[in-house]
């Protein structure tokens, strides 16, 4: 039996793959139920998920074996369900208060996390002497680096009419980031191609057996 | 008060939030994973309310026959199917309601839940991921065009860094001599994502954070409060 | 006898030799370090140095050939006496020291004070320009053509009594471009109202849902138009994320609305999301400051919003001027950044490295 | 003849999938220039000893076997051509079936090899780097059996393996963390055994830097391309290879798409000059 739900498997796996890829051509009766039978089971499947690796392990479980030792976690719990509160229209505006929380926290962290890793790391990362490279491509390219991140920046300042000689370095600026959107772009194809090489792998190999 | 005090409270935990970063003693050392474990519960909970949005909508689509609504009604099934699966016996190695399921699992080679995750879920979630390819294809085809210094600088890069990438860069300037090994599509393509690539990169986000630690100061400050919606 | 001599006065030196061995807790931290300097005879062949827990388990911490050195212990209990235990071997012999120390967590990391005070700054220079923007200065702010071109695409779906679909990206509201793509709709919501053009807002996560939900009805309700308001056109699909691309895909294919707003943080779907919109003919608008999304937004939609210009555009579309006010705080940052950069180059040209590693104190 | 923008479309799809598919089901065998970051871990295997007992982990799931897959096989392929004996164990939990399909593909071309004295799945741990540190201290502890239920005691391949230090070398097939990080920070910062593997091309740049004159990793295969040359090395027309053949094709078709794409804007642009 094992051995037929197997091929059963495949061969529903092979169907959805068809169904989606069929979108390519155009919207049809086979995406369409694809699309619904996905949104369906993923968004069962991430509440599984959640119960079984979030809230039991994190809320229910602490909560059952030590209740006491654990008892600060009924405010988050309690918080949860007046976010459920809001199913009701006269108990909305009780999520108001975990949902200010909860930015409040996304806030702070936010803050720290970026002006860390975002400004100061990446302004030290800049900080070099463009000298040190041991080839002239390395010294090209850390002054293009310094040249490039101070551009940059500087295209994104707002509060400045740029005009005149301070259009110069925002022009700059933009042709960086052009050159980085080309690089992206062409950097991503081959991990893209390898996503649809594992698609046709898939339906060439396990369902069809045309390829070992 | 509905709505000052929701602002206090944002003000009261960015700033505690933010004191604790750089206050080692405890117990402000712990704060922010506790916060953090918080805003896993509370949108552990949270995640009730789009299942039951989700659910009226469909169920409002298929009791009035909308068009597709036959769709709608697949999506439910498979959702209650997922869930009730998932409920019963667990997935991988945890149990559910009813155990770990031994008979049906022998029966179809893995519990239900991870049945359907493996053989509807991933599919699915692959094959969508993989029309990347497609559209990368056709985007590069209408927007690589040569037009204005800008557009051209984007095409080119491109065009360099997706030869340097394959086996086609080094068989086209494999005959590089020593001294022009820079110009070598796979070493310039790395050159490339290596310096003016980080460049812009750095640029974008440090500006991007300064953005964000204005908006989360006015967020703190309660400038920015949007997201509370309106006084009733 | 002489050798015999000679034998003790080789001893004598060692003994004479300052060979010392000291732990002291590390200063200014959440008390989980201890630093351990040891000075020996040159010498020495091998230092080793073990950690005495109390169940008198031995942990070899380190195992080196450097006569004298410095090392930091990390990740100790706090507030608790350790101790440690350095056996030097010499030619033929072996030296024992001992030495404890105990950890205390303090009230201020000072290695992160550089980042403190250059955060104090920027945070500063925001609250000093929102005072001023407050007691009534005016502030200007460039153009950006991506915001401008809103009102294009709201009047065009009126045209063509088409709905407008608004993706507030795919991350929870823990990402502050999920809140700042919230600011942005309620201004959108606020147009659509006045022009009685229907908005469509599917969510990715219930937070967002409620979120968006509450500020898409004060915009209408802003707009004098409460009536108007359908709560069924914001909506929640599912946690997963290619899950939601589909569920957006599908909305796009049979609702054909005439403008899509692509505002938030994305991943890998934004080029689906992008090229699906562009083949039902949208006008399209996208922001993120994921810079590596940015490119595929770049080529398939008709304007973006770069990385800070998504945190732009609500003092932009609002013109309020705190809002301004903390937008030119945000430029005094940069100002700071391209001067620090600057600054810090010629430092390190000249090798002098105090600024960066004043600044780098913070990330280490 | 002038196309709609829909069949414009619909051609680059359809072209783009056969040019995909085809070099999956006729190989072509292009040969491509080796890394040296490749050839150093070719280097690693080829030398070492007979006999020897190495580890391959199986750190990723099914969502990167496209390109971590062919280089499970082709080290296992290699080792087992050197006579070495291999252990497969996984910081991911979908490792364990990768390596067992790993094995079995591997088997069809060395029918001789056995499991308990050729190889052993040991499966999977959860923990990763503190059970790499466990490992280092005590493999029976952290692996009382093999995924077979076989007691560790009672494998004859692993009589004279009680920790990492008794393995010659590692490799960690890594799509993301925990993965050959944690491998190298233990493994080979702690207890000095050479840590190797690969992973996707995505993350490769990340991890180049790492092969360096320490060798904190000896050598690495970066995505398909590296798969593609390890297996030019070891004489295998293996999947990596035909994959890299349509990694090729597919972008030179996108480098097409874009010359007919700016031919046709220019024909465009002429025909409304005129």
């Amino acid at each position: 039996m094992i051995s037929f739900m197997n091929v059963f498997g495949i061969w529903i796996a092979a169907f959805f793959t068809i169904s989606i890829f069929s979108f390519l051509y155009k919207d049809n009766p086979f995406y369409k139920l694809s699309e619904q039978i996905f949104v369906g089971l993923s968004a069962a499947y991430w509440l599984v998920y959640i119960i079984y690796s979030i809230m039991m392990p994190n809320l229910f479980t602490k909560l059952i074996e030590d209740f006491s030792g654990n008892a600060i976690l009924l405010i988050p719990a309690g918080l949860g369900l007046m976010m459920l509160m809001r199913l009701h229209p006269k108990t909305q505006w009780l999520s108001r208060y975990p949902i200010s929380i909860m930015i409040g926290t996304t806030a702070g962290i936010s803050m720290l996390r970026y002006m860390k890793s975002d400004i100061l790391e990446q302004v030290t990362a800049t900080m070099i002497n463009p000298f040190s490279a041991p080839d002239a491509a390395g010294v090209v390219g850390n002054l293009l680096l310094i040249i490039g991140t101070v551009t940059g920046v500087y295209f994104f300042y707002f509060s400045k009419k740029q005009e005149g000689i301070f259009q110069i370095p925002s022009k700059i600026g933009i042709w960086f980031l052009m050159v980085s959107f080309g690089a992206t772009f062409g950097y991503t194809v081959m991990a893209r191609v390898s996503l649809l090489i594992g698609r046709l792998e898939f339906l060439l190999r396990d369902w069809l057996h045309i390829i070992t | 008060m509905k709505r000052s005090l929701p602002l206090i409270l944002a003000f009261l935990v960015g700033f505690v939030v933010i004191l604790s970063e750089f206050i080692p003693h405890r117990p402000f050392n712990q704060i922010v994973s506790t916060l953090e474990q918080w805003f896993m519960i509370i949108s552990g909970f949270a995640i009730l309310l789009g299942q039951i949005s989700l659910i009226r909508m469909n169920t409002h689509k298929i009791v009035n026959k909308l068009p597709d609504w036959q769709y709608y009604l697949a999506g439910l099934i498979s959702f209650a199917l997922m869930l009730i699966f998932g409920i019963l016996w667990g997935m991988q190695e945890t149990p559910g309601l009813l155990g770990s399921g031994e008979g049906i699992s022998s029966w179809l080679g893995a519990k239900p839940f991870d049945y359907l995750f493996t053989n509807a879920y991933m599919p699915l979630s692959a094959t969508l991921f993989s029309l990347l390819a497609f559209f990368i294809a056709s985007a590069a085809y209408r927007a690589f065009i040569i037009r204005g210094l800008e557009s051209n600088l984007l095409m080119i890069t491109a065009v360099i860094v997706i030869i340097g990438r394959t086996s086609i860069g080094t068989m086209l300037t494999g005959w590089l001599p020593e001294s022009m090994q820079f110009w070598h599509f796979p070493i310039l393509a790395d050159f490339i994502m290596e310096y003016p690539n980080s460049a812009a990169q750095r640029a974008i986000l440090i500006s991007a954070g300064l953005g964000i630690v204005g908006s989360s100061l006015r967020i703190i400050l309660g400038i920015e409060r949007s997201y509370l919606g309106g006084e009733k | 006898m002489k050798a015999g001599l000679l034998i003790f006065l080789i001893f004598i030196s060692w003994g004479l030799y300052a060979n010392s061995f000291t732990a002291m807790d590390s200063p200014w931290d959440d008390g989980k370090a201890i630093i351990l300097n040891w000075k020996l005879s040159p010498m020495t062949r091998n230092v080793q140095i073990q950690r005495i827990t109390d169940s008198e388990n031995i942990v070899t911490v380190l195992n080196t050939t450097l006569p004298e050195g410095e090392f930091v212990d990390s990740a100790l209990e706090v507030n608790h006496e350790h101790h440690y235990r350095l056996i030097a071997q010499f030619d033929e012999d072996t030296l024992s020291l001992e030495t404890t120390a105990t950890t205390r967590e303090q009230w201020f990391y000072m290695r992160k004070l550089g980042f403190l005070i250059l955060l104090v700054i920027v945070c500063i220079a925001i609250i000093y320009y929102i005072q001023s923007a407050r007691r009534g200065k005016e502030f200007y702010i460039r153009r950006i053509a991506g915001l401008d071109s809103m009102e294009e695409a709201i009047g065009r779906a009126t045209e063509k009594g088409r709905p407008i679909l608004y993706v507030p990206g795919i991350s929870d509201l823990d990402d502050i471009q999920t809140i700042a793509s919230l600011t942005i709709l309620s201004h959108l919501a606020e147009r659509s109202a006045e022009y009685n053009t229907e908005l469509i807002v599917p969510c990715r996560f219930s937070m967002v849902l409620s979120a968006a939900k509450e500020v898409v009805k004060e915009a209408y309700i802003k707009a004098g138009r409460p009536d108007a308001y359908k709560a069924e056109n914001i909506f929640y699909l599912t946690d997963d994320q290619f899950g939601y691309v589909a569920g957006i895909d599908g909305i796009m294919l049979r609702e054909k609305p005439a403008a899509n707003f692509f505002m938030g943080s994305f991943y890998a779907e934004s080029l689906i999301l992008a090229e699906t919109g562009f083949a039902t003919g949208a006008i399209q608008t996208a922001g993120t400051a994921q810079a590596h999304q940015l490119p595929f937004f770049v080529v398939s939609c008709d304007y973006t919003l770069i990385g800070e210009e998504l945190f732009a555009a609500s003092a932009y579309l609002s013109k309020d001027p705190q809002q301004l006010g903390s937008l030119k705080g945000h430029d005094f940052g940069k100002l700071m950044v391209i001067i620090l950069i600057i600054v810090g180059v010629i430092l390190e040209i000249f090798g002098i490295s105090v600024l960066k590693d004043f600044i780098a104190g913070a990330s280490s | 003849m002038k196309l709609t923008a829909i069949v414009e479309r619909r051609i680059i799809y359809s072209v783009l999938l056969l040019a995909v598919a085809l070099p999956l089901i006729f190989p072509i065998g292009w040969t491509t220039e080796v890394s040296d970051y490749t050839r150093i871990v070719y280097e690693l295997v080829e030398t070492t000893p007979e006999d020897k007992v190495v580890i391959v982990s199986f750190d990723y799931d099914p969502s990167t076997m496209t390109e971590l897959q062919p280089m499970a096989e082709a080290m296992i392929e290699h080792a087992w051509k050197r006579n070495q004996k291999v252990i497969a164990t996984a910081l991911w939990p979908m490792g364990v079936q990768m390596a067992e399909q790993a094995f079995t593909k591997v088997l069809l071309d060395y029918p001789e090899k056995k499991r308990g004295e050729d190889f052993v799945n040991l499966g999977y741990k959860v923990g990763g780097m503190v059970t790499v540190q466990a490992m280092g201290r005590n493999l029976m502890e952290v692996y009382p059996t093999d995924n077979q239920n076989t007691a560790y005691q009672d494998i004859p391949m692993l009589k004279n393996v009680r920790r990492l230090k008794d393995v010659a070398w590692i490799s960690s097939l890594s799509s993301g963390v925990p993965g050959i990080k944690e491998w190298m920070m233990v493994a080979r910062d702690n207890y000095q055994v050479p840590v190797t593997g690969g992973c996707t091309a995505i993350s490769a740049p990340g991890f180049f830097p790492y092969v360096n004159e320490q060798r904190q990793l000896y050598g690495l295969l970066g995505g398909l391309k590296g798969a593609s040359e390890y297996e030019s090395l070891i004489g295998r027309l293996g999947s990596a290879t035909t994959k890299m053949d349509a990694q090729s094709i597919a972008h030179l078709l996108i480098l097409v798409f874009i010359g007919l794409g700016n031919y046709r804007a220019f024909r465009n642009k002429r025909r409304q000059n005129s």
